[in-house]
């Protein structure tokens, strides 16, 4: 069966043709917005028209089953119109106000986490892992899911300070905004790359193997016709088995995920901040990484109960000191939290000025 | 997900075994893909992540399961129509499964073989829809939702994100870079998009001008439970709001803008004056130096279509990068090599205090024949 | 005449010997103290005894005439006891209330400052200049001289919202506290040295030569026999020089001052600060470098005028913001205030939210 | 200063010619000195800096200009019958020129030829004078004025560096260190000595326990016109002061010690508790890496003599630099290139969060096979 003619460069159809009428109508007219619930929120025009808005969590890995059953619901309940947030999320545009509970109530029925709207956890932004990224050292989604059935309650109903978001980067590539999220999961390896050597004589290109590592660790091992490693230099990041796979960089009894908090990338209040070590090191325990998710809901809970209202967990933190937020999770300090990296000079504390 | 995959999987032998493959990954706790060859479509360097499975024996039906990125639209709007055509597209050609979206904003469609690129390319590029991008090229632009549906939206940050897809198109389909190039653009300083955290090129939008008080509303949320005082006032980093318990004043000319006030009074407050948008560079993954957030730039750009400022600043600093960025060096990551001056010297650029926090502490400072002259 | 036997690895005599009798008694308990005047202020031990301390400027650099000066007014009025602080002012301590007067009227008479006590400018700290030093790209004691002249009265009198600790260096090896001073000056060559290679050929020794510079943009000039310059890696610190002084880095119509701002080493409200770049450079001019004195007079006052009570000019400079800072003082802003040293990445700015 | 000179030439001609060389820098606007070859007294590689005047033939008298460094009593407290002698020894020998004091502490005599050294020694030595660091060895330390006339220390300041001077006279005066090596003792957060901007190692006198409040001298201070809420309350760094207009209250468990509130109500609080010294390390002038702020290694260490905590402690950080500093770099220095792991390893110090402001943000951490058996 012929294939239809090809276009090459040009680009994705205008986004216009994709909007709800009183979006079209009322396009950068808006005047303001109301939570509703956290599943449902209006926006009100000068004009005086209103669109409303039903989020649902969506595992973002969807499968056409899945997104035909959000299209048959938008089509039913808002045109067909539908659209998907910057944090995965799905939302259905609603511009007839009689059309929004009949929406929610099916929504409900075929099991679908209706909230993330206001202060409280949305969406966990992540990435690929075992399911797709040879990078991985733990998996995304299945962690996601874990920490999604643990915490939803903060996404349907419970009030948190603030918005808290949470990422999980399946490997220090950190595909995921991991590096700037309240709360985040990075996965590890902690050990210098086992290498077969026989293999890498047949398998690999040597120089371009050399090449591959960012801190130059790799040098030839004209002996063995393969290379060797420098453990000093070595920051465990898997590029050199990227290009050349006999230079083994999973190991299950010591890959595993670190805790990273305090992050944020709005500009409200405080300037966008990196999230900072808590965690080193937590072992890889699926399906359903029980450690993980207890030091999420731990660390989570200290916040809620220790913020001030409108504070991320970032500025609660920087209001306490972080020799306080130690302290008050009693989570253990240790050599890999004291950064010995490019500005580690920066992270010293250069004051007599602290807590106890 | 594992219900999706299920899903899937009841109809498709690669999702089939895409899900054994991650089963045993589980039991393992390790991961079995590989990097391997370059795949694509004809005409392109980009849009295809090639994937093979490091045990095709065991799985044969994901021995090669590549990812497809679609360029999504501006603020991942959609209808029932489309979605439903892509879905059959890709029940036909491929694994079944989608991430909506990825972390840069494709839509990415989830495994399929070498040989079914092509027929996919021409499914949806005859409908309107190109590959986003990959490797060393422009990536898929995202914007937040903006003027379509947020009353703070400074910009129109959508018609800007589809004039940069469209503009660069041959950037993005055939890798001519040292790198990836991101771009993210944000209707406000609340940044909804995480443009400052993941965009070699962030614009956020902003205004010079007052912010309304209507003070009727700001009664209101008083009288809704509102400790203005604390919640508001007390957390303005300028501190340049004051509440004497009945009107709340502003002293505009030290707000930095930083749309807490607005954002929690929606109702109550307003930015005025004229709109545009501040350019920032620069922000990547930790890989290799750490993670950066992007910098300021230009502090304040008018943002009109057809946007002709903001391209001719783009191809100044790509040119910039080509001229002197090393193989996988991101251009922030050249900027900090460089050196600040030298980049904006060479875009054209004149040194402002928005572009620091703080000015240097250190004496060593070069001068240039041109500084001494003077 | 023979010598007095000499000793070793002694160290200075005990402190206890140079103390007044009533500091001994009240030796580390002492209860509160309270500032009189600028240059008078009373410590109260629990015992209820009192200590004056009558505090004068002195230039530090001192003759044995200006010395016995001092001894001779100590021995007068407070039993010989006197001592010197560490920003090099003089201390009389007197024990008797009702020579206080006395001696301030003698000093008075004499011509010395009394003052630098509680909120205003102290004594300038400064370091050799052109009186003994090799490196010296300015005078310190010159400068010094000109600011506390233009300055005095907010020595003796006028009070700032808190102390102002102003310094002097005469090089970039800031041999005083310049780079955590709220106001200073530091002096700084701007051009590569030049090379003189006949004489480096016959005076100097190429390899030490080559070592002593910091940069490594030393190298051989074979063919002359002499050592040439990467003008890129060069900042002009003029160690090749000090090593080798064919290699010229004195340069009269380029060397010059900067003055940096915002510093502070207390750990008072905010933490210890480096100072900052705010005018790159003024180009010497002696005796009395009028654009310095200016620059900084107008810079203080800027201070005063808009600070907060008992905020450090570091301290109001972060409230308003640099970028306000640089509108106020109307200061120019140039490429060399951008830092694009080690910690580069660290200044530049990572938000949207500034002041216009 | 030119005065002091001009007093001092009409007996020296060292002065004179002093005077002389200074008025052409002047007319020149450049120095004329030169570093020139190494000058001591015997047994001593330290305490003597040499100074070589570029005009010789014009200046004879200060073609060798040497700076003989007396080591200070702690405090710099004199009396006038030392003093005076000190005034007549110099006369004798040199120019009549002194700094009281050079920047590190030492009683500076400025400016004597090479044979006057010896007998300047025998002089000072034999009345109890011995000269003062310089070079790659440990420096004249220097303190606050502490518990002799201030009533917010928290250790004896004068005892310990008087301790610490006696201590190490053989590191002080024959230099074999890679760089200086300096130590500043103050008696609290305010750091009258500067001690956290330009030593080595510095120490710094604090509690642990309450600040006692007497409520009496509140309402005096509030009396006498302080604005207790905006002067003392707001400004404090940890927020953990409370003033409702009679009572001022403290959560000392969130205080950070700063010392503003004290400072500035000196007759109504007091520190009490447990007194001891925070021990920090690194500080230097910019000279190469950029100028660097003393870092906390141990929060708090008690203070009793003979301090020999601090003496084990001190001796610890010297070998760790002594076995892998570089030439003239500085033990600040080499920590930073080291990473701070290596140096508390070595001097056995564990990590605690108060060493760092923030843990670090990248994930880039390595380690050791003891830590992966834990
Ligand atoms: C739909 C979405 C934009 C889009 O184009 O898709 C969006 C929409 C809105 N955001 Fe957002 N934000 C969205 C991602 C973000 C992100 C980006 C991210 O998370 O990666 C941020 C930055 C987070 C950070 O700083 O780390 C973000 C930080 C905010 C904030 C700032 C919260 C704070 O005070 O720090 C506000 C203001 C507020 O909540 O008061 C806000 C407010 C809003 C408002 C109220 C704006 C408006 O007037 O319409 C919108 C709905 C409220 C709500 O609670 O979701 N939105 N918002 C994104 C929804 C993601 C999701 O599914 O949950
Ligand atoms: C698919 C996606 C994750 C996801 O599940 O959403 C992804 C997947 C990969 N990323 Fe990524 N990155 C994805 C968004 C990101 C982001 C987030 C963003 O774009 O906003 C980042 C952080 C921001 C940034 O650009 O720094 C990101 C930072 C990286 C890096 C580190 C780059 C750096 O300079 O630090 C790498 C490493 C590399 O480029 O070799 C990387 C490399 C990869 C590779 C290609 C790994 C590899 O070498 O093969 C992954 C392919 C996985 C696969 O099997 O498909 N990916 N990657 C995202 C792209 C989907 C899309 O097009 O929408
Ligand atoms: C005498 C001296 C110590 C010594 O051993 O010689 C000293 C003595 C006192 N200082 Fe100091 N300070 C002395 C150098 C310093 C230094 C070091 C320096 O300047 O290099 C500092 C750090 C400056 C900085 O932070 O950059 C210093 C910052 C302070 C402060 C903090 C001011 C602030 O709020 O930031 C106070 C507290 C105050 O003034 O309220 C203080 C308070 C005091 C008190 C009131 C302490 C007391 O109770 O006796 C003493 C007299 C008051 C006064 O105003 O001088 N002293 N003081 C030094 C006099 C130097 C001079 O001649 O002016
Ligand atoms: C005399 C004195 C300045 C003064 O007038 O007070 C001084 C004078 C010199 N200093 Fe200094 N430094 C003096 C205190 C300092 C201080 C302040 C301090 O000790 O608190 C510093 C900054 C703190 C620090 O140690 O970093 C200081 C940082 C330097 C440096 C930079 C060292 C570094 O690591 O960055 C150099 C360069 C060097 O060592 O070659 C230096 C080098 C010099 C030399 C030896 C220049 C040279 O290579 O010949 C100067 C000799 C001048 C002369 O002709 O006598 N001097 N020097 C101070 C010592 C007098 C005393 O013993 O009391
Ligand atoms: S974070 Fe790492 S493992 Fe996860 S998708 Fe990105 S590159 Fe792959
Ligand atoms: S893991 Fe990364 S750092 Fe280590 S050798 Fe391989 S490429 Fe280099
Ligand atoms: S970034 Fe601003 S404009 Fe865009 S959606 Fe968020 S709040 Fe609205
Ligand atoms: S926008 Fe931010 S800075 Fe401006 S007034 Fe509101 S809170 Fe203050
Ligand atoms: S600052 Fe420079 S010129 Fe001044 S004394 Fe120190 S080394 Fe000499
Ligand atoms: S002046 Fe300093 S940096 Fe320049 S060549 Fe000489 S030693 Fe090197
Ligand atoms: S540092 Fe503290 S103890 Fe020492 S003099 Fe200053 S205020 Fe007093
Ligand atoms: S010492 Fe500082 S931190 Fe403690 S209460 Fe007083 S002002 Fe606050």
């Amino acid at each position: 069966m012929a294939l239809p003619q090809r276009r090459t460069d040009i680009g994705p159809p205008h986004f216009k043709e994709f909007l709800p009428p009183v979006i079209q109508k009322n396009y950068g007219d808006w005047k303001y917005h109301e939570v509703i619930n956290a599943g449902l929120m209006v926006h009100v025009a000068n004009s005086g028209d209103k669109v409303w808005s039903v989020r649902v969590a969506s595992p973002r890995l969807l499968s056409t089953d899945t997104i035909r059953e959000y299209t048959a619901l938008a089509t039913k309940y808002c045109g067909g119109y539908l659209r998907w947030t910057t944090r995965n999320n799905v939302e259905f545009l609603v511009s007839d106000e009689s059309q929004i509970a009949p929406l929610q109530a099916e929504l409900k029925e075929k099991g679908h986490l209706m909230g993330g709207i206001g202060s409280r956890i949305s969406n966990i932004v992540h990435t690929q892992g075992w399911v797709h990224c040879h990078s991985a050292c733990t998996d995304a989604s299945g962690l996601v899911k874990v920490l999604m059935d643990d915490l939803s309650e903060y996404f349907t109903t419970k009030e948190t300070p603030n918005k808290v978001r949470l990422a999980v980067a399946c490997c220090v590539n950190m595909c995921g905004a991991v590096h700037c999220s309240d709360i985040a999961v990075v996965a590890i390896h902690r050990k210098v790359p086992v290498i077969d050597h026989d293999k890498v004589k047949n398998m690999c290109e040597i120089p371009s193997t050399i090449a591959a590592c960012p801190t130059g660790a790799i040098s030839p091992d004209p002996a063995k016709k393969s290379i060797k490693i420098n453990e000093d230099k070595c920051m465990y990041c898997g590029n050199c088995f990227t290009v050349c796979p006999p230079v083994e960089i999973h190991d299950p009894e010591n890959d595993g995920v670190a805790i990273v908090v305090g992050g944020k990338v709005g500009n409200l209040r405080s300037e966008p901040k990196f999230s900072k070590l808590a965690i080193p090191f937590i072992k890889n325990n699926p399906p359903r990484w029980p450690e993980v998710t207890a030091a999420v809901r731990m660390i989570l809970e200290a916040y809620i109960a220790d913020a001030k209202k409108h504070e991320r967990v970032g500025e609660w933190i920087e209001r306490i000191g972080w020799e306080k937020f130690f302290k008050i999770t009693n989570l253990p300090f240790t050599f890999q939290h004291i950064d010995d990296f490019v500005i580690a000079r920066e992270t010293f504390r250069n004051t007599a000025a602290f807590k106890w | 997900f594992v219900t999706e995959i299920k899903k899937a999987a009841a109809k498709s032998d690669m999702a089939a075994d895409e899900l054994g493959q991650l089963e045993k990954s589980y039991r393992d706790r390790r991961g079995y893909w590989k990097h391997g060859g370059i795949v694509g479509v004809r005409g392109y360097g980009s849009g295809v992540i090639g994937r093979y499975s490091s045990l095709p024996e065991e799985f044969p039906n994901v021995a090669n399961f590549h990812t497809y990125r679609i360029n999504s639209t501006s603020g991942f709007f959609y209808n029932s129509t489309f979605l439903n055509e892509m879905c059959d597209i890709w029940d036909k050609y491929g694994s079944g499964l989608t991430n909506m979206h990825g972390s840069t904003g494709d839509l990415v469609l989830l495994g399929t073989t070498t040989e079914n690129l092509e027929p996919l390319f021409a499914e949806f590029s005859s409908r309107g829809w190109d590959l986003g991008g990959s490797g060393s090229a422009m990536r898929t632009p995202s914007c937040c939702v903006g003027a379509a549906r947020c009353e703070w939206s400074n910009i129109d940050t959508m018609e800007i994100n589809y004039q940069i897809t469209q503009e660069f198109q041959d950037e993005m389909h055939r890798p001519a870079f040292p790198y990836k190039f991101k771009f993210k653009t944000a209707g406000c300083a609340v940044d909804c998009i995480a443009s400052i955290a993941r965009a070699d090129c962030s614009i956020i939008g902003t205004w010079k001008g007052n912010i309304a008080v209507d003070q009727a509303e700001v009664a209101n949320y008083a009288g809704k439970g509102m400790n203005i005082q604390e919640e508001i006032v007390d957390m303005c980093p300028s501190k340049c709001m004051n509440y004497d318990g009945k009107t709340l004043s502003i002293k505009d000319e030290d707000c930095v803008r930083c749309m807490h006030c607005i954002a929690k009074m929606t109702k109550a407050l307003k930015a005025t004056g004229e709109k545009g948008a501040t350019i920032l560079v620069g922000s990547k993954a930790p890989f290799v130096i750490g993670a950066t957030l992007s910098h300021v730039i230009v502090p304040f750009m008018k943002m009109e279509a057809p946007f002709d400022e903001l391209k001719d600043l783009t191809r100044k600093m790509w040119e910039f990068w080509d001229e002197y960025g090393k193989n996988r060096e991101r251009i922030g990551e050249l900027i900090i090599r460089k050196g600040m001056r030298e980049f904006l010297e060479y875009i054209g650029i004149d040194p402002v205090p928005q572009q620091v926090k703080e000015p240097r502490r250190d004496p060593f400072f070069f001068w240039t024949e041109a500084d001494l002259a003077k």
